[in-house]
């Protein structure tokens, strides 16, 4: 749609080109506001009708985008006077930006100054021409020139090279004012995005805090973790199960041997172990995963070593069940009902199977302790078992009991960071509260 | 004591009962409920309204990134949102990117895609076609990587669509680039698929974003509504009932959602009665927690 | 050799990504795109196809070994090699594309589909016997449940009632459990991400 | 109903049952649809990988000249030897570009994500308090909010015995909790049960009428 019509043949041929410009501005009026293509064609038709142009836009800024990789200009200026007030017959905004950059071309065309390279792809800088990088709608004061950064694309234009840019204000039967003249400008990428310092700041605290944690682990730095209820009620199941001289079951769950619960349940299972070798309890493991067998089975043995019963330990307390979910569920429900154990112990992670365990074991009326970091499994969990660990409590638990450095450095430095975090939240709801802008624009990512 | 101990017998025998007779219950009544296909009011929530304004104040040509990342283990509740969001964008001449992250989901999207074309070809007699009205970009392993690599550049992960067409030789796709080109993603998910578009999508590119999810996991995405990181929750049959209402066309999900009111009442009966027998037994929880 | 240089491969990938998320320029973002978004999903192929060859592993030793219920195990072989046939030759020879449809939407989606929808009885089988009030905790959750379970059922005067404390317990309540939950697993993940990087977290390089 | 569809739903309806056998007892008809699924899914794998994967992003790219995409393939190729026990260790390089990637990719993003911007979100909507929309019972809202977060939060923290205040602030931070599964709880079963209706929708709805239409 080119648009520009040279005026001044007959009458006839005047008035269909009036009548193809106000099409022409209809469609325009519908079209969308911000076209990602700069559309090079120009789109302001010619002044046809005797019409006093609208006045034009005033104060004109352009800088680079910040925080981006280059190719971008944001231009404000104050919208025109005729523009929602005055005369109001602003139609739209056309933003013209010189020297013109045309392209891309396999090879220069024709000898001309001007001619650049950019990574195999030939562009042509026109000096004193202009391009028509944007229309926009009535009543805006802003508008950001987005170019492409692959040299082949259409919109590509380059870093470090002086632009000027111009306002067109173009009124409702196209006449035409335009602002003064910003430029030049160059446009370039900048090398820390300014919005992330908060990003950056939360990463470096949280990492440092997580290093010196896990370092004062290791070196066997007492590091306080406050007793946790779901212990002693296990405690007092192994209890209760010895009492009645039933068998106790520990079902490790469906994780894989590097998930965290999976490996916070071992830890849990040496301590029932070594209490259940003093007790000398009949313990049942029946296990979903093979690797998590062995593991398990080298558990149960030193725990049973550890508490001086090393021949009471036999192979088949752990055994392997079968890797498919629903049958595994259905033989550990078969155990629960032919042994009647007093205790049932679900640590680890489970999916939407638990649901049938926790039933049965309910119904053969044992005590059930459950734990996993699953969120969408813990609601089911805490009204169908007598005690439930939730989410981190079975990692606080593990590093309770197992004390494993790692485990337990990082969780004091959660801790610690939840601490920070509170403090932080604390003082941003106070400055919401007693109205501090300056304070709470602070609480803000701009990415 | 005697009285307690009868009492106690009733309950037991109720609750011993075999679980295949509770599961016999639930099927039969809700054979006969989806037979007699009550139909309830589906109250609109504002989550599931603010996708649907969204949407309409989208002009003819505006695009949508559509990721279909869920399986048929879940298509019960999250098929009718599809079809509802492509009914909507086909009827307002909005463009589709159409993207399917779960290793089961590409042949059931390509056929959502099919039947929806269908559908709006019996209402207008124009068939949308691939490459003109919606792009169907099929599935790449590892989803963290394909959501970063599509907010770069759409022929990074897909330098083809699902049916091996070059994205450029696609008329729709010129000119497209990232989530700059497109006005939302609106993300169907049954997996954490969610989490990795808000995080990775939206939290590096700030595309806006919509979710529709299971029932499952609707709850836990209100944090993010409330940060504005993400615009609107379909949750679970009933967001795809409220969708069906509001673009007109009530299908399978407003159905099924008055079977639900039959399914819900069973559960909730079921836990009355359990927890009164529970109480009349007086069975003090153990560890007197 | 053997682990030294996977750490150091995982330590430099991993801080140059941390690193590059701050750092917008462009000569930052070609490494970014053309090796760390490009190459992954070639990987990622491999290592899904890795799933597949494991599993006909284990079907044919369970055949071989004729382990209990070894005759479904040729079931699934035969699932296996007539899709992927149908699946791969299909895109050379388009006549197949139909079959391959056609397992794809009568076998493959009508038993996932039924496969989840088990739960459902075994929810309603929990709740009859196993979702008890048996402590406060339970109790709330109980009850809030419910009246979220009731949010869409048309009771007259009371629906708005319902409707409104249903809508309340999802913005407000369930709102701050779920944001203080967010905060603890991303911490989780950071944390992890951390470890793996830094080396502390080595169990995925497994025994040698 | 044309022929062909009536067929193709008794398929679908037979295989359906076969799995809502298992609710009576686990039997040969559940057993053999589960394992075929298992095998048709693996097989649907492989032709996704290689249609949407193997073709697009490796075949064609090579036959087009790039040859550097020979280094992924390699390394995909490597991961596969995680199979052999004695060259297993080979596979931590492909393992190791993949983790060290999603692992850097991760970590500013999912603590600006899931820890900053839900921290921020409170702030502001304290700040958006005062605004002339709010009444009442936004503020009202917004002050249970952040009671209901920092309890919380306070119930998670390990650093601090669970006695005097901190005890009573942590009592009502597992309230908070309780209520947020009580509606994740609710929102589950509709979950659970809408897979079933579905199902029935299908075998009452689309397949019986076809058999007998």
């Amino acid at each position: 749609m080119d648009g520009v019509a040279d005026v001044g043949r007959t009458a006839r041929l005047r008035v269909c080109i009036i009548a193809a410009t106000l099409l022409s501005f209809s469609a325009l009026a519908s079209a969308q506001v911000e076209n990602p293509v700069a559309d090079t064609a120009a789109v302001y038709p010619a002044a046809t009708i005797a019409e006093p142009p609208p006045a034009p836009i005033t104060n004109l800024k352009v800088k680079d985008l910040p925080n981006d990789h280059g190719h971008a200009f944001r231009l404000t200026w104050t919208i025109s006077a005729d523009d929602t007030g005055g005369r109001n017959n602003v139609r739209q905004y056309a933003v013209l930006r010189t020297p013109a950059w045309k392209g891309p071309f396999t090879e220069p065309q024709g000898a001309g100054p001007g001619w650049r390279n950019e990574q195999g792809h030939w562009w042509h800088l026109v000096e004193g021409e202009w391009d028509t990088v944007g229309t926009i709608p009535s009543s805006t004061a802003e508008y950001v020139n987005r170019g492409g950064k692959a040299r082949e694309s259409s919109d590509y234009f380059p870093d470090y090279v002086g632009f000027s840019f111009k306002v067109l204000t173009v009124g409702a039967r196209g006449s035409i004012s335009e602002s003064a003249i910003f430029g030049p400008v160059e446009s370039s990428g900048q090398w820390f995005h300014a919005g992330k310092t908060w990003v950056v700041l939360a990463v470096l605290v949280y990492g440092g805090l997580m290093l010196t944690m896990v370092r004062l682990a290791r070196g066997g730095k007492e590091l306080f973790i406050r007793p946790l209820a779901g212990i002693n009620a296990v405690d007092e199941a192994i209890g209760r199960a010895t009492e009645m001289g039933r068998p106790i079951l520990y079902v490790l769950g469906l994780g894989s041997p590097d998930e965290i619960a999976t490996i916070a349940s071992f830890t849990i299972l040496s301590r029932v172990a070594k209490k259940v070798a003093e007790y000398q309890t009949e313990l049942i493991v029946p296990c979903y995963d093979s690797i998590v067998m062995t593991i398990a089975q080298e558990t149960v043995k030193q725990a049973y070593i550890d508490a001086g019963r090393g021949d009471d330990y036999h192979e088949d307390m752990v055994y392997f069940v079968t890797q498919n979910q629903f049958a595994y569920v259905a033989a550990i429900n078969g155990t629960m009902l032919r042994r009647q154990t007093a205790t049932n112990f679900y640590l680890g992670v489970f999916y939407a199977e638990s649901l049938i365990l926790a039933e049965t074991g309910s119904l053969a009326g044992s005590i059930q302790i459950s734990g996993t970091d699953r969120i969408t499994q813990l609601p089911f969990f805490v009204v169908a078992c007598d005690y439930t660990l939730i989410g981190e409590e079975l990692y606080a638990a593990s590093a309770y009991l197992g004390r494993e450095p790692i485990l337990l450095g990082t969780l004091k430095a959660q801790d610690y960071t939840k601490a920070v975090l509170m403090v932080l939240m604390g003082l941003g709801v106070l400055a919401g509260i007693l109205n501090i802008a300056w304070l709470t624009d602070l609480f803000v990512l701009n990415i | 004591m005697a009285e307690n101990n009868s009492r106690k017998n009733i309950f037991e025998r109720m609750f011993a009962i075999d679980r295949r007779w509770v599961y016999g219950f639930l099927m039969l009544a809700v054979v006969l409920s989806v037979i007699a296909k009550p139909i309830i009011p589906i109250p609109i929530s504002r989550e599931a309204r603010s996708i649907y304004d969204f949407m309409n104040s989208l002009n003819s040509g505006d695009y949508i990134h559509l990721a279909m990342d869920y399986d048929p283990s879940t298509l019960a509740e999250l098929h009718p949102m599809t079809r509802a969001v492509l009914k909507q964008c086909f009827e307002k001449k909005i463009k589709v990117i159409i993207t399917a992250l779960h290793q089961n989901g590409p042949g059931m999207a390509a056929a959502a895609i099919d039947t929806a074309c269908q559908r709006h070809f019996e209402l207008t007699g124009y068939r949308p076609e691939s490459g003109k009205d919606w792009v169907f970009l099929g599935y790449k392993p590892y989803p963290i990587l394909i959501i970063l690599g599509m907010g770069q550049n759409y022929r990074i992960p897909f330098p083809n669509d699902y049916y091996n067409v070059p994205l450029d030789s696609l008329p729709m796709m010129n000119g497209i680039r990232n989530y700059q080109n497109v006005k939302a993603v609106i993300n169907i998910s049954a997996t954490s698929a969610t989490d990795w578009w808000i995080t990775y999508g939206n939290g590096r590119y700030q595309v806006p974003l919509a979710i529709g999810v299971t029932g499952v996991m609707a709850t836990d995405y209100y944090p993010y509504l409330q940060t504005g990181q993400i615009f609107g929750i379909l949750g679970g049959l009933q967001g795809a009932a409220e969708y069906e209402t509001l673009v007109g066309t009530p299908g399978k999900a407003v159905e099924g959602m008055s079977v639900q009111v039959v399914g819900h009442s069973i559960i909730i009966i079921f836990i009355i009665i359990g927890n009164i027998g529970y109480f009349a037994t007086r069975k003090k929880s153990k560890l007197g927690l | 050799m053997k682990r030294q240089f996977p750490l150091i491969i995982i330590f430099s990938l991993g801080l140059f990504m941390v690193v590059q998320y701050f750092v917008p320029h462009e000569k930052s973002e070609f490494f970014y795109e053309f090796i760390a978004l490009d190459w992954p999903p070639i990987i990622g192929a491999f290592a899904l196809m890795l799933g597949v060859i494991s599993l006909t592993r284990v079907s044919i030793t369970k055949i071989k070994r004729k382990k209990e219920a070894w005759g479904y195990s040729i079931v699934t072989l035969i699932g296996l090699f007539t899709m992927s046939a149908v699946g791969v030759v299909g895109y050379h020879y388009p006549p197949l594309t139909r079959a391959f449809n056609w397992n794809f939407n009568n076998i493959m989606i009508p038993i996932s589909a039924t496969m989840f929808s088990l739960l459902a009885f075994f929810i309603a089988s929990a709740a009859y016997r196993a979702f008890r009030a048996r402590s406060v905790l339970a109790t709330i959750l109980l009850v809030a449940a419910i009246i979220v379970m009731m949010r869409f059922f048309p009771l007259g005067p009371l629906t708005s009632v319902v409707g409104r404390a249903s809508d309340w317990i999802l913005n407000v309540p369930n709102l701050a459990a779920k944001r203080a939950i967010l905060i603890g697993v991303g911490l989780g993940i950071v944390s992890t991400a951390m470890k793996v990087i830094l080396g502390i977290e080595r169990s995925y390089l497994g025994k040698d | 109903m044309d022929f062909g569809t009536a067929i193709s739903n008794t398929v679908a309806a037979l295989l359906t049952l076969c799995i809502f056998s298992f609710l009576y007892k686990d039997n040969p008809f559940y057993k053999f649809a589960e394992h075929l699924v298992v095998g048709v899914s693996a097989g649907y794998w492989v032709s996704i990988l290689y249609i949407n994967v193997v073709i697009p992003n490796i075949w064609q790219k090579l036959t087009a000249g790039k040859w550097w995409y020979v280094i992924p393939t390699i390394l995909g190729v490597l991961m596969w030897t995680r199979i052999v026990k004695r060259w297993s260790w080979i596979s931590r390089y492909p393992l190791a570009f993949y983790l060290g990637i999603v692992t850097g990719v991760a970590i500013p993003l999912e603590m600006q994500t899931k820890v900053l911007e839900q921290i921020f979100g409170t702030v502001q909507s304290f700040a958006a308090l005062h605004n002339s929309s709010t009444d009442f019972w936004a503020g009202f809202n917004t002050v249970v909010v952040v009671i209901g977060i920092i309890t919380s939060l306070v119930y998670f923290f390990f650093s601090k015995e669970h006695k005097g205040a901190t005890g009573s602030v942590a009592k009502v931070g597992i309230w908070t909790l309780m209520i947020g599964f009580g509606a994740s709880f609710g929102y589950t079963v509709m979950a659970r049960i809408s897979l079933l209706i579905e199902r029935i929708q299908f075998l009452v709805n689309d397949w019986l009428p076809g058999l007998f239409g």
